[in-house]
């Protein structure tokens, strides 16, 4: 396999800063109009063990990591043991002069002469990266201008030192790297990662409250509200434990608040009892479920989709629900503000379902229009006496959709009962009340139905090869694809961002047009495949599943297939 | 915003579906009489619950209700005040709910202080799964469920409460209506978590702690009692037995969550504008 | 419809001792030799609202309830109100008599003459009930010695008296019903509720640890466990929550004990975080979920099948469990019985999935044979020293189970731990020992398969019509055949007693087999159905549903067959 | 059972995921040196744990092991110690998971008192999730999460445990090695629930409660402090600020759970037969 990307990789132990250097570099990489996927690899531990940070870059849209490693930054010796072996052919290892590259090509950088202190080895990698690539010497300067300049213009000034210096280094030593071709990337794009776009989509959804427990790697959705939770006007409460936290999410948006409650896997199962409670008041709340491997606490730093399974089942007791599953770092944002409103509009729980990968993988995304945001859906705030005096929380509606009002707001009384309940709210154990009630519930499912985000369908619509996909596995996929399709297999993608409910008239002609379809996923028993089965009664041939922990790339996806 | 001619009728009448001579009747009447006496409408409070004979009560008046999950309570009636500080919440739930399946958030309620009041009919038994142990039945009482007598020593809700430093520990009996509405009334105007454990007799499976058990053993702390002093506060913590002290056995006055949250402070959520100038500002520092 | 058994229905307030009268009529039946089911309807409170105990009886089998009833004992006037409707043609309500019949055919019974006092009422009307039908005096009489006989012979005396003064009552005023035709059951039968049924399933399997938290309606289980615990040496404790029960069962099972955990829906949501610990540490476990409705507190006393997603989903991860879902009392034993050796030879979370019906719902069931029960798998007790320096718990093997040893048995270290593991049970994050592992845990899913319980057939094998149940419906199902092979519809049935795993090519050629399948369960969903079309692709044509917390009938699933 | 001549080598030695200066290397240690002075073999220990740093300690030495779930270790801990008495088990976790996630089985714990032994690597922090206030985060300490400072007020378990009247409570430091090896011995052997919440500096993620900030504060129990006089314990308890007692701080000898329980008396229970006679009569009732 060619192509015409660079992937850098940066390699070293927890506490070395080499998410520092990757950040800079990539976000140089986007201020200079490249591509990128950043993919992080760390261990559950804080300082030690080793950890990488891989940008692969291009001037064409690149959407998943790659196995070949073209420039690989050594911070550690270990770096080289583990991954050198995955150097291409014209492929750079950049190492500090006292460590070792064996016989693999490689610039050894007299790192502790270009920087003064250790803790500008950061910048010094940065610089000699910046110079490689031949990336314009002013966009590593005013990133670092705009990262640092808080703490005032003598830390600006020596560590544009340290870079010049290294930038210099570099042509001085007469080290060699292809420069990388002139750029497209526009003007104003944003380098996010997952988890900061699922907290500026609810930002921009109007969140207002968010309750969590920390657990990697859905942490950093919560902190990122929390850094802007002063001016945005939101409340983030770190809870007790998992159950407070949903507990905590469904009181607040009894309350009127527009509610998030991040996690992940283990935390997740603790709040299924919630997630049921939030189908019988009939609650919006909006789940961000980043998965980790399972069982229990599993690989607690790495990437898979197995608990697909457990948001759709999550909870005892039937009751409608969503979710989607961003495909895209852009779909994040865009998602996670949209389940907001389907919440609101459905009075059901919403899954935002990710992962570590697309947590931690850093996009060039493109500006989002926040003006062109469609309104909130919001609920019933003010309320004259007399409706007030006849309100129903529970109404019997043809929608199944009752109006919900916010308590305080209005002499109505809100009334939300987890026992089954009379139009009023209160506790009934009536037949007849308990039927229409279910079914009016229910019913809000076919509204749900209706708004289904259908799948993402890109290829040839009789295709030989139909690989079928969803959330984060989407950008691998569409590179297998496309090679395929670039070695004469007609292949075509079907990406699914939205999971659940699905469309099943829909889907079965699209399915059955392919010669052969394949469903790929991050997990042990190809959960999506089973629900296709469940919702259509249509078997896919075969079933590329990976569950290492590790993100899907091209490559191994077509090495199951076979291609 | 409390309106001084609320009258008790405003919290309405209804059916309930407890035994005949159950002490949940007198709270109950108790909770009326102390917020109509408030001042308070109906539409300005909003009652919480988990499950259980005593989390049934929000149903049995006129109010805003959260029933939840058992032992979930809390966690709600905080996240509903801090959402809309307006809302005057008001949490009943049973000694199981509170100290039992939610004893996690009954610890951290008292250390997270929000202006909420915890109204824990504390009948020393589980009511409505028949008669079970509760955490806070005594040690060597016989339940169908501990046949050899319960081996665990029981909880102290005032002594935990207490030794945490909470900022208002009560104690009541729902046989001494008058005292349990001006504790009820103290406990919601008191600016921060404020728990009233209410002893209630349990007719059909606490024989032990009976009516007249608690009758002839309770007493209401006088004037001399200064509740502010810890020290004398945790020694009454531990009065349970011949003696059990009735009234405000600790208050202090240390600050409440909501208070230092700039966004709470500000009014309900619900009401407040999305700032998509400050979004749009934020969102560029990624670029 | 008409048929040959006779329906007796005691309705009255909560703590007016109604279930007392229906228990003791029921044992006197069965020991009568007669065929029972019983139906218990009560509500979450302790005392007033309305109660009813029912009891179908017939010289021929009985496995459902029904609609129709045919003596109708009105401890108070509202049952009057709530059921005198449902009378049969030649019907009877039994009522005191200062309560009040309206104009249905009825016997008043003077109860305060009959009774000295009110405790005797439940007495004097067993003594009714078994004088107008025909029940030989000495069956109640001897129940009532054996019920007594510890309070003294003076209490035995003057229950008997009672007793006897009721029949005579009877005879004297002439009140008619047929007498029940002569019996056939056999020697030795038993009286047991679904619940107890499990507890001596449990206790026959050398269950040794129960951990629970009390929840209607699984008390019962771990009440009947406590009752017998100090004399079959079982450890049963009261969790300060429904995550501890979980845990703590998961630590006496590592400690070498046969664990049994019962609970039900909110209850065992909280249980799912436990579940999945269980999955990768491997840790056999029996779980015992008795189903009420949801979602949420829902209907807290009633009855439903709205479970069964939960308990294949729950969890976040993916490892091997299966799923047993008894449909007579007697399966409740023999399936709890088997659930321990299943659980400890595949070293996996095993359930067993009843639902508030069955749990109350008394039969006569033929004695089991303690000593034709299979030996019981054990783990690894003792172990010499030279394999116990190189024993390791999780040691790869072909069919996925590793030799499971006991703590302390031996001087072998048994490490169990959540994170993923090397094979001696320590934490790696190391991705081929991940894969290792995982595949070694799923592998253990196809030994599951192979011992799977296939499902019971009734009926032609190209059936018009063929019902697929699963769990406690059976007997509803297969009385709704019947009556359509009665009027000339070539019916079956397929009854699922084990729901997961499924065997689909066994399943596919059966199902296809008939003209029309439809799937009945208690559940708004069709969860089975579903399930049924994951594992096999099947569709089935039409969903019987019932989700008003009360069980089928064979009335209520023949009215929406539309026969 | 114990044999006197276990060489703290039987505990072998194993590469950490822990950063250098980590607490936790010196607690480690101290645990090796009271399991081998105390005679017990690895085969004969349990440690139970949950998930953080201090919970990968079972993974550092020899011993079985149970690494359960975050804040779940005691509910394991119980049940494997109520199944089989004679394993020395000892729960190894962090503050985290023994006070926040785990706070109902805290609690839980104290009251029914089962012979095990809490081990509470205290470090003031979320360690292993990157420096989240713990509940015995102190007010006022700025992390990423609490960047406005901690609002609640810290969880003090010594306090909560003494108040409780739990039957062993003591503190230990990290830096003290030689007195924590004699508390975790005395924990082990004292027959009931013992907790020794224990110091430990977090050099990556708590830069107030460094190494020296203990070590300039913390003081021993002297001979003098009688830790069965509960007033004082309850008095010690509070003791955290410019100065911070080490020792057994309260200790009762109210019975342990076990001991109460016939089954739990007779041994492991996987070695006692299943008594098929006494069921068949059991079954005959049902006749
Ligand atoms: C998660 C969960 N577990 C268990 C139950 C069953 N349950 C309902 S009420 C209750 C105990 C009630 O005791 P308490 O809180 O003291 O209230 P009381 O009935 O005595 O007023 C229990 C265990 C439940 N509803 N949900
Ligand atoms: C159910 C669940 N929630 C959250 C987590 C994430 N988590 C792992 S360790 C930890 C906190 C650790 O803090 P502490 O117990 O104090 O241990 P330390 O790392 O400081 O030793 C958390 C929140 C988890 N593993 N499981
Ligand atoms: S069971 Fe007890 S607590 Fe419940 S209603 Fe009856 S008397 Fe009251
Ligand atoms: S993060 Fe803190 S507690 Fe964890 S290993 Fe590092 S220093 Fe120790
Ligand atoms: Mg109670
Ligand atoms: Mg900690």
């Amino acid at each position: 396999m060619s192509d015409a990307s660079v992937n850098i990789c940066i390699g070293g132990e927890a506490g070395q800063g080499l998410a520092t250097v990757g950040q800079m570099l990539a976000k140089s990489l986007v201020r200079g109009g490249y591509e990128i996927t950043v993919h992080q690899d760390y261990m559950s531990r804080i300082r030690g063990g080793h950890n990488t940070f891989s940008i692969r870059t291009s001037t064409e849209s690149v959407t998943a990591p790659i196995e070949r490693i073209d420039i690989l930054v050594a911070l550690a010796q270990e770096t080289v043991v583990l991954h050198a072996g995955d150097l291409a052919d014209n492929g750079l290892v950049i190492i500090d002069s006292e460590l070792d590259a064996g016989d693999y090509p490689h610039i050894k950088v007299p790192f502790k002469e270009i920087a003064p202190k250790a803790i500008f080895t950061n910048i010094a990698a940065l610089g000699i990266l910046a110079a490689l690539l031949g990336l314009d010497r002013d966009i590593p300067a005013k990133l670092i201008n705009d990262t640092f300049g808080k703490k005032g213009q003598e830390i600006v000034d020596q560590n544009v030192e340290v870079l010049d210096k290294a930038m210099a280094w570099v042509n001085e030593s007469g080290a060699d790297f292809p420069d990388l071709p002139p750029a497209k990337g526009g003007e104003g794009r944003l380098m996010l990662s997952g988890n900061e776009a699922i907290a500026l989509g609810a930002l921009a959804a109007g969140v207002k409250f968010c309750s969590f427990y920390p657990m990697t790697p859905s942490t950093s959705v919560a902190l990122n509200l929390i850094s802007y939770g002063a001016k945005m006007g939101v409340v983030v409460e770190q809870a007790e434990d998992e159950i407070a936290a949903v507990n905590m999410g469904l009181g607040a948006s009894f309350a009127g608040a527009r509610t998030i409650v991040p996690t992940s896997g283990g935390g997740f199962a603790l709040m299924t009892e919630g997630v049921s409670l939030a189908g019988i008041i009939e609650q919006p709340i909006v789940f961000a479920l980043v998965m980790r491997p399972g069982p229990a606490t599993g690989l607690p730093t790495r990437s898979e989709q197995a608990d697909l399974n457990l948001a759709l089942y999550a909870g005892h007791g039937e009751f409608p629900r969503a979710i989607y599953a961003p495909g895209t770092v852009g779909q994040c944002f865009d998602l996670t503000h949209k389940a907001f409103d389907v919440a609101e509009k459905y009075q059901s729980p919403v899954f935002v379902l990710s992962d570590q990968f697309q947590a931690d993988s850093f996009r060039a995304v493109e500006p989002f229009h926040l003006d062109a945001l469609p309104e909130p859906v919001l609920p019933l705030m003010e309320m004259d006496d007399a409706e007030a005096a006849k309100y129903e929380r529970y109404a019997i509606t043809d929608s199944g959709v009752s109006p919900r009002a916010v308590p305080g707001m209005s002499r109505a009384l809100v009334v939300a009962d987890s026992d089954e309940h009379t139009p009023d709210g209160h506790i009934t154990e009536d037949k007849m009340v308990r039927v229409a009630q279910q079914d009016k519930r229910m019913r809000k499912g076919q509204g749900l139905l209706s708004e289904v985000i259908p799948p993402e369908y890109v290829g040839d619509e009789t295709p030989d090869l139909l690989l079928v996909c969803w959330g984060s596995t989407r950008g691998a996929v569409l590179e297998a694809a496309q090679e395929l399709r670039d070695t004469g297999t007609s292949a075509a993608v079907m990406h699914f961002s939205q999971v659940y409910p699905l469309n099943a008239q829909d889907l079965l002609p699209k399915l059955e047009a392919a010669n052969k379809v394949a469903c790929v996923e991050s997990n042990a028993t190809g959960q999506f495949a089973d629900l296709l089965q469940r919702e259509t009664g249509y078997k896919v041939a075969q079933k590329v599943l990976r569950y290492d922990g590790w993100p899907f790339t091209a490559a191994s996806i077509l090495e199951q297939l076979g291609a | 915003m409390a309106s001084p001619d609320v009258s008790i009728e405003a919290y309405g009448e209804y059916e309930t579906a407890w035994c005949p001579g159950c002490g949940n009747f007198a709270i109950l009447k108790s909770v009326k009489t102390a917020l109509a006496g408030l001042g308070l409408e109906p539409h300005q409070v909003l009652m919480v619950s988990g499950i259980g004979q005593a989390a049934k009560t929000p149903h049995y008046l006129n109010a805003n209700v959260f029933n939840g999950l058992h032992g979930r309570s809390l966690p709600a009636a905080q996240g509903a005040k801090l959402s809309n500080p307006e809302l005057k919440v008001v949490v009943e739930s049973g000694d199981g709910c509170s100290y039992g399946e939610g004893g996690n958030h009954f610890i951290a309620a008292l250390r997270r202080n929000v202006d909420i009041t915890l109204l824990a009919h504390d009948n020393q038994i589980y009511g409505l799964t028949k008669g079970q142990a509760s955490p806070t039945t005594m040690e060597g009482q016989v339940t169908k469920a501990q046949p050899g007598g319960v081996m665990n020593s029981p909880f102290n809700p005032i002594a935990v409460a207490v030794a945490m430093k909470a900022s208002f520990v009560a104690r009541g009996f729902s046989g001494s209506g008058e005292l349990l509405v001006k504790l009820i009334q103290q406990a919601i105007e008191h600016p921060g978590f404020a728990l009233v454990d209410i002893l209630q007799p349990c007719v059909s499976f606490n024989k032990t702690n009976t009516f007249s058990w608690y009758r002839e053993r309770v007493y209401e702390l006088d004037e001399s009692y200064d509740p502010t002093d810890w020290s004398a506060a945790m020694e009454k913590a531990y009065e349970f037995g011949e003696k059990i002290p009735l009234g405000v056995i600790y208050r202090n006055d240390r600050p409440r969550l909501g208070s230092r949250i700039p966004a709470v402070s500000a009014g309900p959520l619900a009401k407040q504008p999305v700032p998509m100038d400050t979004l749009s500002s934020i969102m560029a520092k990624y670029a």
